[in-house]
Protein backbone atom coordinates (compact mmCIF):
# COMPACT_ATOMS: atom_id res chain seq x y z
CA UNK A 1 0.00 0.00 0.00
CA UNK A 2 1.78 3.25 -0.86
CA UNK A 3 0.07 6.84 -0.41
CA UNK A 4 1.51 9.87 -2.43
CA UNK A 5 0.79 13.48 -1.90
CA UNK A 6 3.05 15.57 -3.64
CA UNK A 7 3.31 18.67 -5.90
CA UNK A 8 5.38 17.64 -8.98
CA UNK A 9 3.62 15.91 -11.78
CA UNK A 10 3.52 12.05 -11.32
CA UNK A 11 4.21 9.62 -14.47
CA UNK A 12 0.99 7.58 -15.18
CA UNK A 13 2.74 4.76 -17.83
CA UNK A 14 5.91 4.63 -15.18
CA UNK A 15 3.72 4.22 -11.50
CA UNK A 16 1.31 1.89 -13.76
CA UNK A 17 3.97 -0.05 -14.74
CA UNK A 18 5.64 -0.64 -11.46
CA UNK A 19 2.62 -1.38 -9.99
CA UNK A 20 1.75 -3.98 -11.84
CA UNK A 21 4.82 -5.71 -11.80
CA UNK A 22 4.58 -7.04 -8.23
CA UNK A 23 3.40 -9.98 -8.99
CA UNK A 24 1.81 -13.00 -10.13
CA UNK A 25 -0.85 -13.55 -7.55
CA UNK A 26 -2.87 -10.75 -8.85
CA UNK A 27 -4.76 -11.18 -12.39
CA UNK A 28 -6.23 -7.81 -11.78
CA UNK A 29 -5.05 -4.26 -12.07
CA UNK A 30 -7.39 -1.28 -12.57
CA UNK A 31 -6.17 2.06 -12.45
CA UNK A 32 -8.41 5.48 -12.31
CA UNK A 33 -6.41 8.69 -13.33
CA UNK A 34 -8.01 12.20 -13.02
CA UNK A 35 -7.01 14.69 -15.50
CA UNK A 36 -7.58 18.69 -15.46
CA UNK A 37 -10.86 19.26 -18.00
CA UNK A 38 -11.12 22.47 -19.53
CA UNK A 39 -14.40 24.31 -18.49
CA UNK A 40 -17.20 24.20 -20.97
CA UNK A 41 -16.30 27.81 -21.94
CA UNK A 42 -12.98 26.68 -22.72
CA UNK A 43 -10.81 29.30 -21.15
CA UNK A 44 -9.39 27.54 -17.65
CA UNK A 45 -5.57 29.05 -16.97
CA UNK A 46 -5.32 27.51 -14.12
CA UNK A 47 -6.48 24.68 -11.69
CA UNK A 48 -5.23 25.57 -7.75
CA UNK A 49 -5.20 22.42 -5.45
CA UNK A 50 -4.98 23.46 -1.69
CA UNK A 51 -4.91 21.07 0.65
CA UNK A 52 -4.17 20.00 4.63
CA UNK A 53 -0.74 18.91 4.74
CA UNK A 54 -0.73 16.17 7.73
CA UNK A 55 -4.88 15.11 7.64
CA UNK A 56 -4.83 14.79 3.81
CA UNK A 57 -2.22 11.89 4.25
CA UNK A 58 -3.93 10.56 7.11
CA UNK A 59 -7.14 10.62 5.29
CA UNK A 60 -5.63 9.05 2.56
CA UNK A 61 -4.12 6.49 4.34
CA UNK A 62 -7.12 5.52 6.15
CA UNK A 63 -9.28 5.10 2.73
CA UNK A 64 -6.91 2.72 1.79
CA UNK A 65 -6.58 0.38 4.84
CA UNK A 66 -10.50 0.69 4.07
CA UNK A 67 -10.06 -0.47 0.87
CA UNK A 68 -7.96 -3.38 1.80
CA UNK A 69 -10.42 -5.16 4.68
CA UNK A 70 -13.14 -4.50 2.19
CA UNK A 71 -12.33 -5.92 -0.82
CA UNK A 72 -9.42 -8.93 -1.70
CA UNK A 73 -6.43 -6.95 -2.32
CA UNK A 74 -3.34 -7.38 -3.39
CA UNK A 75 -2.42 -3.92 -2.94
CA UNK A 76 -3.31 -0.19 -3.18
CA UNK A 77 -1.94 2.76 -4.51
CA UNK A 78 -2.86 6.63 -4.16
CA UNK A 79 -0.94 9.48 -5.49
CA UNK A 80 -2.91 12.88 -5.23
CA UNK A 81 -1.42 16.32 -6.52
CA UNK A 82 -1.78 19.78 -4.87
CA UNK A 83 -0.85 22.91 -6.43
CA UNK A 84 -1.22 24.76 -9.63
CA UNK A 85 -1.95 22.58 -12.73
CA UNK A 86 -3.12 23.28 -16.42
CA UNK A 87 -5.69 21.80 -18.26
CA UNK A 88 -4.41 18.24 -19.59
CA UNK A 89 -2.14 18.11 -16.24
CA UNK A 90 -2.97 14.53 -14.25
CA UNK A 91 -4.75 15.92 -10.77
CA UNK A 92 -4.23 11.88 -9.24
CA UNK A 93 -4.52 8.51 -9.66
CA UNK A 94 -5.39 5.39 -7.41
CA UNK A 95 -4.32 1.80 -8.75
CA UNK A 96 -5.83 -1.95 -6.73
CA UNK A 97 -4.73 -5.33 -7.78
CA UNK A 98 -6.49 -7.95 -7.06
CA UNK A 99 -6.80 -12.05 -7.59
CA UNK A 100 -10.69 -10.81 -9.11
CA UNK A 101 -11.80 -7.91 -11.39
CA UNK A 102 -14.69 -7.59 -9.53
CA UNK A 103 -12.71 -7.03 -6.40
CA UNK A 104 -10.16 -4.73 -8.29
CA UNK A 105 -12.94 -2.50 -9.80
CA UNK A 106 -15.00 -2.02 -6.71
CA UNK A 107 -12.28 -1.29 -4.75
CA UNK A 108 -11.10 1.48 -7.39
CA UNK A 109 -14.43 3.21 -7.54
CA UNK A 110 -15.17 3.41 -3.16
CA UNK A 111 -11.26 4.76 -3.26
CA UNK A 112 -12.61 7.41 -5.91
CA UNK A 113 -15.84 8.43 -3.74
CA UNK A 114 -13.98 8.43 -0.79
CA UNK A 115 -11.37 10.24 -2.13
CA UNK A 116 -13.39 13.13 -3.85
CA UNK A 117 -15.94 13.71 -0.37
CA UNK A 118 -13.33 12.70 2.20
CA UNK A 119 -10.20 13.86 1.72
CA UNK A 120 -9.32 17.57 2.62
CA UNK A 121 -8.60 18.76 -1.10
CA UNK A 122 -10.24 22.08 -2.67
CA UNK A 123 -9.98 22.80 -5.98
CA UNK A 124 -9.91 26.29 -7.32
CA UNK A 125 -10.88 27.30 -10.80
CA UNK A 126 -8.59 30.12 -12.22
CA UNK A 127 -9.83 32.31 -15.65
CA UNK A 128 -9.21 35.73 -17.36
CA UNK A 129 -13.04 36.64 -15.68
CA UNK A 130 -11.01 36.12 -11.93
CA UNK A 131 -11.08 32.54 -9.40
CA UNK A 132 -13.85 30.53 -8.33
CA UNK A 133 -13.75 27.95 -5.75
CA UNK A 134 -15.31 24.54 -7.44
CA UNK A 135 -18.71 24.08 -5.17
CA UNK A 136 -18.93 19.90 -4.24
CA UNK A 137 -21.45 18.02 -5.81
CA UNK A 138 -24.52 16.28 -4.24
CA UNK A 139 -23.74 13.46 -6.56
CA UNK A 140 -20.38 13.24 -5.46
CA UNK A 141 -21.86 13.22 -1.46
CA UNK A 142 -24.61 10.49 -2.27
CA UNK A 143 -21.96 8.18 -3.75
CA UNK A 144 -20.98 7.06 -0.48
CA UNK A 145 -24.11 5.31 0.43
CA UNK A 146 -22.99 3.18 -2.12
CA UNK A 147 -20.61 1.60 0.31
CA UNK B 1 -5.37 25.70 20.49
CA UNK B 2 -4.29 25.81 16.65
CA UNK B 3 -7.39 26.97 14.53
CA UNK B 4 -7.16 26.62 10.75
CA UNK B 5 -9.11 27.73 7.73
CA UNK B 6 -8.76 26.63 4.34
CA UNK B 7 -10.08 27.16 1.12
CA UNK B 8 -12.44 30.23 0.88
CA UNK B 9 -12.96 29.88 4.46
CA UNK B 10 -8.92 31.05 4.83
CA UNK B 11 -9.44 33.30 2.28
CA UNK B 12 -12.48 35.26 3.76
CA UNK B 13 -11.41 35.09 7.23
CA UNK B 14 -7.93 36.69 5.86
CA UNK B 15 -5.65 33.87 7.49
CA UNK B 16 -4.40 30.23 7.25
CA UNK B 17 -4.27 29.49 11.22
CA UNK B 18 -4.24 31.12 14.27
CA UNK B 19 -4.00 30.74 17.88
CA UNK B 20 -6.82 31.00 19.76
CA UNK B 21 -7.04 30.91 23.80
CA UNK B 22 -11.20 29.43 24.49
CA UNK B 23 -12.81 28.07 27.05
CA UNK B 24 -15.27 26.61 24.07
CA UNK B 25 -16.92 23.17 25.48
CA UNK B 26 -18.21 22.52 21.70
CA UNK B 27 -17.09 23.26 18.24
CA UNK B 28 -20.35 25.36 18.17
CA UNK B 29 -19.43 27.17 21.20
CA UNK B 30 -15.94 28.09 19.52
CA UNK B 31 -17.69 29.20 16.20
CA UNK B 32 -20.35 31.34 18.16
CA UNK B 33 -17.24 32.97 20.11
CA UNK B 34 -15.26 33.72 16.95
CA UNK B 35 -18.35 35.20 15.04
CA UNK B 36 -18.96 37.71 17.67
CA UNK B 37 -15.22 38.59 17.32
CA UNK B 38 -15.70 40.36 14.26
CA UNK B 39 -17.21 40.54 10.88
CA UNK B 40 -15.02 38.62 8.70
CA UNK B 41 -15.49 35.45 10.98
CA UNK B 42 -19.32 36.36 11.34
CA UNK B 43 -19.48 36.02 7.46
CA UNK B 44 -17.31 32.92 7.16
CA UNK B 45 -19.77 31.22 9.84
CA UNK B 46 -22.71 32.42 8.48
CA UNK B 47 -23.71 28.97 7.20
CA UNK B 48 -22.14 26.24 9.13
CA UNK B 49 -24.11 23.81 6.66
CA UNK B 50 -21.59 25.08 4.68
CA UNK B 51 -18.44 24.08 6.57
CA UNK B 52 -16.89 21.27 7.75
CA UNK B 53 -14.61 20.20 10.82
CA UNK B 54 -11.81 19.13 11.91
CA UNK B 55 -10.71 17.74 14.87
CA UNK B 56 -6.85 16.83 15.55
CA UNK B 57 -6.94 16.08 11.47
CA UNK B 58 -9.99 13.88 11.96
CA UNK B 59 -13.64 14.65 10.28
CA UNK B 60 -15.82 15.69 13.28
CA UNK B 61 -18.93 17.30 14.03
CA UNK B 62 -20.27 20.59 15.28
CA UNK B 63 -21.51 19.70 18.53
CA UNK B 64 -18.43 17.32 19.19
CA UNK B 65 -16.56 18.16 22.13
CA UNK B 66 -13.33 20.34 22.29
CA UNK B 67 -11.49 18.68 25.73
CA UNK B 68 -7.82 18.01 24.40
CA UNK B 69 -8.20 19.04 21.11
CA UNK B 70 -5.16 20.85 20.25
CA UNK B 71 -6.28 21.64 16.53
CA UNK B 72 -9.20 22.25 15.02
CA UNK B 73 -10.07 23.10 10.95
CA UNK B 74 -12.39 24.55 9.37
CA UNK B 75 -13.15 24.53 5.30
CA UNK B 76 -15.93 24.00 2.51
CA UNK B 77 -16.74 20.52 1.67
CA UNK B 78 -13.96 18.84 0.03
CA UNK B 79 -13.24 18.46 -3.87
CA UNK B 80 -10.52 16.34 -4.45
CA UNK B 81 -9.76 13.57 -6.83
CA UNK C 1 -11.11 3.86 -30.35
CA UNK C 2 -8.42 1.48 -31.40
CA UNK C 3 -8.45 -2.57 -30.92
CA UNK C 4 -5.55 -4.54 -31.60
CA UNK C 5 -4.94 -8.24 -30.90
CA UNK C 6 -1.18 -9.44 -31.30
CA UNK C 7 1.01 -12.12 -29.84
CA UNK C 8 3.49 -9.15 -28.80
CA UNK C 9 3.65 -8.08 -25.53
CA UNK C 10 2.63 -5.04 -24.83
CA UNK C 11 3.59 -1.82 -22.77
CA UNK C 12 1.52 -1.19 -20.09
CA UNK C 13 3.01 1.86 -18.94
CA UNK C 14 3.42 3.45 -23.05
CA UNK C 15 0.09 2.49 -23.77
CA UNK C 16 -1.58 4.54 -20.97
CA UNK C 17 0.36 7.62 -20.98
CA UNK C 18 -0.35 7.39 -24.71
CA UNK C 19 -4.15 7.17 -24.34
CA UNK C 20 -4.18 9.63 -21.72
CA UNK C 21 -2.12 12.20 -23.62
CA UNK C 22 -5.27 13.00 -25.99
CA UNK C 23 -7.04 15.67 -24.84
CA UNK C 24 -7.84 18.01 -21.82
CA UNK C 25 -11.99 16.79 -22.11
CA UNK C 26 -11.76 13.51 -20.60
CA UNK C 27 -11.04 14.16 -16.77
CA UNK C 28 -11.37 10.37 -16.10
CA UNK C 29 -9.43 7.60 -17.60
CA UNK C 30 -9.77 3.75 -16.34
CA UNK C 31 -7.32 0.88 -17.57
CA UNK C 32 -7.60 -2.61 -16.50
CA UNK C 33 -5.19 -4.94 -17.04
CA UNK C 34 -4.97 -8.96 -17.08
CA UNK C 35 -2.18 -10.86 -15.70
CA UNK C 36 -1.33 -14.29 -15.79
CA UNK C 37 -1.85 -15.59 -12.54
CA UNK C 38 0.04 -19.06 -11.13
CA UNK C 39 -2.20 -21.52 -9.94
CA UNK C 40 -3.07 -22.09 -6.53
CA UNK C 41 -0.86 -24.88 -6.53
CA UNK C 42 1.75 -22.43 -8.35
CA UNK C 43 2.97 -24.74 -10.49
CA UNK C 44 1.59 -23.34 -14.08
CA UNK C 45 4.60 -23.11 -16.33
CA UNK C 46 2.76 -21.74 -20.20
CA UNK C 47 -0.65 -20.51 -20.47
CA UNK C 48 -1.94 -20.84 -24.21
CA UNK C 49 -4.25 -18.71 -25.87
CA UNK C 50 -6.28 -19.63 -28.54
CA UNK C 51 -8.20 -17.25 -30.68
CA UNK C 52 -10.34 -17.29 -33.75
CA UNK C 53 -8.22 -14.47 -36.42
CA UNK C 54 -10.62 -12.47 -37.92
CA UNK C 55 -13.68 -13.37 -35.61
CA UNK C 56 -11.79 -12.12 -32.66
CA UNK C 57 -11.23 -8.54 -33.98
CA UNK C 58 -14.85 -8.25 -35.21
CA UNK C 59 -16.03 -9.21 -31.59
CA UNK C 60 -14.29 -7.02 -29.90
CA UNK C 61 -14.63 -3.72 -32.08
CA UNK C 62 -18.54 -4.46 -31.98
CA UNK C 63 -17.84 -4.46 -28.12
CA UNK C 64 -16.30 -1.19 -28.54
CA UNK C 65 -18.51 0.59 -30.55
CA UNK C 66 -21.45 -0.70 -28.18
CA UNK C 67 -19.75 0.78 -25.50
CA UNK C 68 -19.02 4.32 -27.16
CA UNK C 69 -23.26 4.03 -27.79
CA UNK C 70 -24.04 3.68 -23.94
CA UNK C 71 -21.42 5.80 -22.64
CA UNK C 72 -20.04 9.48 -22.96
CA UNK C 73 -17.23 8.44 -23.77
CA UNK C 74 -14.28 10.23 -25.24
CA UNK C 75 -12.16 7.34 -26.11
CA UNK C 76 -11.55 3.18 -25.63
CA UNK C 77 -8.59 1.10 -25.92
CA UNK C 78 -8.60 -2.62 -26.60
CA UNK C 79 -5.71 -4.92 -26.57
CA UNK C 80 -5.17 -8.57 -26.47
CA UNK C 81 -2.74 -11.49 -26.32
CA UNK C 82 -2.63 -14.75 -28.13
CA UNK C 83 -0.21 -17.42 -27.70
CA UNK C 84 2.41 -18.72 -25.05
CA UNK C 85 2.46 -16.77 -21.92
CA UNK C 86 4.11 -17.41 -18.57
CA UNK C 87 2.77 -16.32 -14.80
CA UNK C 88 2.91 -12.27 -14.39
CA UNK C 89 3.08 -11.95 -18.44
CA UNK C 90 0.02 -9.09 -19.46
CA UNK C 91 -2.87 -10.64 -20.85
CA UNK C 92 -5.00 -7.92 -22.54
CA UNK C 93 -6.27 -4.30 -20.77
CA UNK C 94 -8.92 -2.10 -21.90
CA UNK C 95 -9.00 1.64 -20.57
CA UNK C 96 -11.39 4.10 -21.22
CA UNK C 97 -11.59 7.79 -21.26
CA UNK C 98 -14.57 10.05 -19.95
CA UNK C 99 -15.90 13.35 -18.83
CA UNK C 100 -17.01 11.89 -15.84
CA UNK C 101 -15.72 9.26 -13.34
CA UNK C 102 -19.10 7.13 -13.36
CA UNK C 103 -18.91 6.12 -17.40
CA UNK C 104 -15.09 5.15 -17.37
CA UNK C 105 -15.42 2.70 -14.71
CA UNK C 106 -19.03 1.43 -15.88
CA UNK C 107 -17.82 1.21 -19.44
CA UNK C 108 -14.49 -0.07 -18.87
CA UNK C 109 -16.56 -2.83 -16.18
CA UNK C 110 -18.51 -3.75 -19.38
CA UNK C 111 -15.62 -4.40 -22.03
CA UNK C 112 -14.35 -6.98 -19.29
CA UNK C 113 -17.35 -8.98 -19.19
CA UNK C 114 -18.72 -8.62 -22.84
CA UNK C 115 -14.88 -9.56 -23.44
CA UNK C 116 -14.51 -12.37 -21.47
CA UNK C 117 -17.61 -14.52 -22.69
CA UNK C 118 -17.75 -12.86 -25.64
CA UNK C 119 -14.56 -12.59 -27.77
CA UNK C 120 -13.19 -15.82 -29.33
CA UNK C 121 -10.24 -16.33 -27.07
CA UNK C 122 -9.57 -19.72 -25.27
CA UNK C 123 -7.25 -20.41 -22.14
CA UNK C 124 -5.24 -23.42 -21.54
CA UNK C 125 -3.18 -24.27 -18.87
CA UNK C 126 -0.10 -26.03 -19.07
CA UNK C 127 1.64 -27.60 -16.38
CA UNK C 128 4.47 -30.38 -15.42
CA UNK C 129 1.37 -32.73 -15.13
CA UNK C 130 -0.67 -31.92 -18.17
CA UNK C 131 -2.72 -29.24 -19.85
CA UNK C 132 -6.41 -27.87 -19.01
CA UNK C 133 -8.43 -25.55 -21.70
CA UNK C 134 -10.03 -23.33 -18.72
CA UNK C 135 -13.31 -24.02 -17.99
CA UNK C 136 -15.70 -20.78 -18.46
CA UNK C 137 -17.88 -19.86 -15.07
CA UNK C 138 -21.18 -19.31 -14.70
CA UNK C 139 -20.64 -16.37 -13.19
CA UNK C 140 -18.95 -14.52 -15.75
CA UNK C 141 -22.27 -15.34 -18.11
CA UNK C 142 -24.11 -14.12 -15.48
CA UNK C 143 -22.25 -10.73 -15.16
CA UNK C 144 -23.76 -9.86 -18.60
CA UNK C 145 -27.35 -9.43 -17.05
CA UNK C 146 -25.85 -6.47 -15.31
CA UNK C 147 -25.79 -4.22 -18.50
CA UNK D 1 -18.48 -24.47 -46.68
CA UNK D 2 -15.81 -23.79 -44.10
CA UNK D 3 -15.71 -25.40 -41.09
CA UNK D 4 -13.59 -24.21 -37.95
CA UNK D 5 -13.13 -25.64 -34.76
CA UNK D 6 -11.49 -24.17 -31.84
CA UNK D 7 -9.58 -25.49 -28.59
CA UNK D 8 -10.90 -28.90 -27.14
CA UNK D 9 -13.30 -29.23 -29.69
CA UNK D 10 -10.64 -28.72 -32.22
CA UNK D 11 -8.59 -31.25 -30.10
CA UNK D 12 -11.15 -33.49 -29.94
CA UNK D 13 -11.72 -33.41 -34.05
CA UNK D 14 -8.17 -33.21 -34.90
CA UNK D 15 -8.18 -30.45 -37.00
CA UNK D 16 -8.67 -26.83 -37.45
CA UNK D 17 -10.15 -26.49 -40.55
CA UNK D 18 -12.11 -28.70 -43.03
CA UNK D 19 -14.00 -27.54 -46.18
CA UNK D 20 -17.57 -29.65 -45.92
CA UNK D 21 -19.76 -30.56 -49.01
CA UNK D 22 -23.36 -30.53 -46.96
CA UNK D 23 -26.94 -29.87 -47.75
CA UNK D 24 -27.84 -29.21 -44.54
CA UNK D 25 -30.52 -26.08 -43.20
CA UNK D 26 -29.17 -25.92 -40.12
CA UNK D 27 -26.72 -26.04 -37.81
CA UNK D 28 -28.07 -28.65 -35.69
CA UNK D 29 -28.72 -30.82 -38.95
CA UNK D 30 -24.51 -30.46 -39.95
CA UNK D 31 -24.13 -31.14 -36.24
CA UNK D 32 -25.88 -34.74 -37.11
CA UNK D 33 -24.81 -35.00 -39.98
CA UNK D 34 -21.01 -34.98 -39.00
CA UNK D 35 -21.66 -36.64 -35.76
CA UNK D 36 -22.88 -39.75 -37.86
CA UNK D 37 -19.52 -39.37 -39.91
CA UNK D 38 -17.25 -40.59 -37.33
CA UNK D 39 -16.37 -41.01 -33.62
CA UNK D 40 -14.48 -38.15 -32.95
CA UNK D 41 -17.14 -36.16 -34.34
CA UNK D 42 -20.09 -37.63 -32.41
CA UNK D 43 -17.43 -37.19 -29.43
CA UNK D 44 -16.95 -33.67 -29.98
CA UNK D 45 -20.69 -32.78 -30.77
CA UNK D 46 -22.32 -35.34 -28.00
CA UNK D 47 -22.80 -32.00 -25.67
CA UNK D 48 -23.96 -28.97 -27.65
CA UNK D 49 -25.48 -27.65 -24.70
CA UNK D 50 -21.48 -27.56 -24.07
CA UNK D 51 -20.53 -25.68 -27.37
CA UNK D 52 -21.13 -22.28 -29.19
CA UNK D 53 -21.34 -21.79 -32.75
CA UNK D 54 -20.22 -18.96 -35.04
CA UNK D 55 -21.75 -18.10 -38.66
CA UNK D 56 -19.24 -16.12 -40.91
CA UNK D 57 -17.52 -14.70 -37.94
CA UNK D 58 -20.72 -13.75 -35.62
CA UNK D 59 -22.18 -16.23 -32.82
CA UNK D 60 -25.22 -17.51 -33.78
CA UNK D 61 -27.72 -20.58 -32.75
CA UNK D 62 -27.89 -24.41 -33.45
CA UNK D 63 -31.22 -23.91 -34.94
CA UNK D 64 -29.95 -20.83 -37.09
CA UNK D 65 -30.24 -21.46 -40.79
CA UNK D 66 -26.74 -22.15 -43.23
CA UNK D 67 -28.46 -20.23 -45.87
CA UNK D 68 -25.73 -18.57 -47.97
CA UNK D 69 -23.39 -18.80 -44.67
CA UNK D 70 -19.51 -19.67 -45.71
CA UNK D 71 -18.08 -20.49 -42.77
CA UNK D 72 -19.39 -22.27 -39.56
CA UNK D 73 -16.72 -22.69 -36.50
CA UNK D 74 -17.76 -24.57 -33.31
CA UNK D 75 -15.77 -23.93 -30.18
CA UNK D 76 -16.31 -24.44 -26.31
CA UNK D 77 -17.79 -20.71 -24.22
CA UNK D 78 -14.67 -18.49 -24.21
CA UNK D 79 -12.46 -17.57 -21.68
CA UNK D 80 -10.73 -14.47 -22.67
CA UNK D 81 -9.82 -11.55 -20.57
Amino acid sequence: MRVVVQEDAFDLGAEANAFAAADDTNGAIVTFTGVVRDLATGNLDVMEIEHYPGMTERALTKIAEEAMVRWSLGDVLVIHRHGRLVPGDRIMMVATAAPHRKDAFEAAEFLMDYLKSRAPFWKKEITGAGADWVAAKDEDEDALTRW
Amino acid sequence: MDVLYFAWVRERIGLPKERVETNAATVSDLVAELSAREDRYAAAFADVSALRVALDQELSDFDASLTGVREVAFFPPMTGG
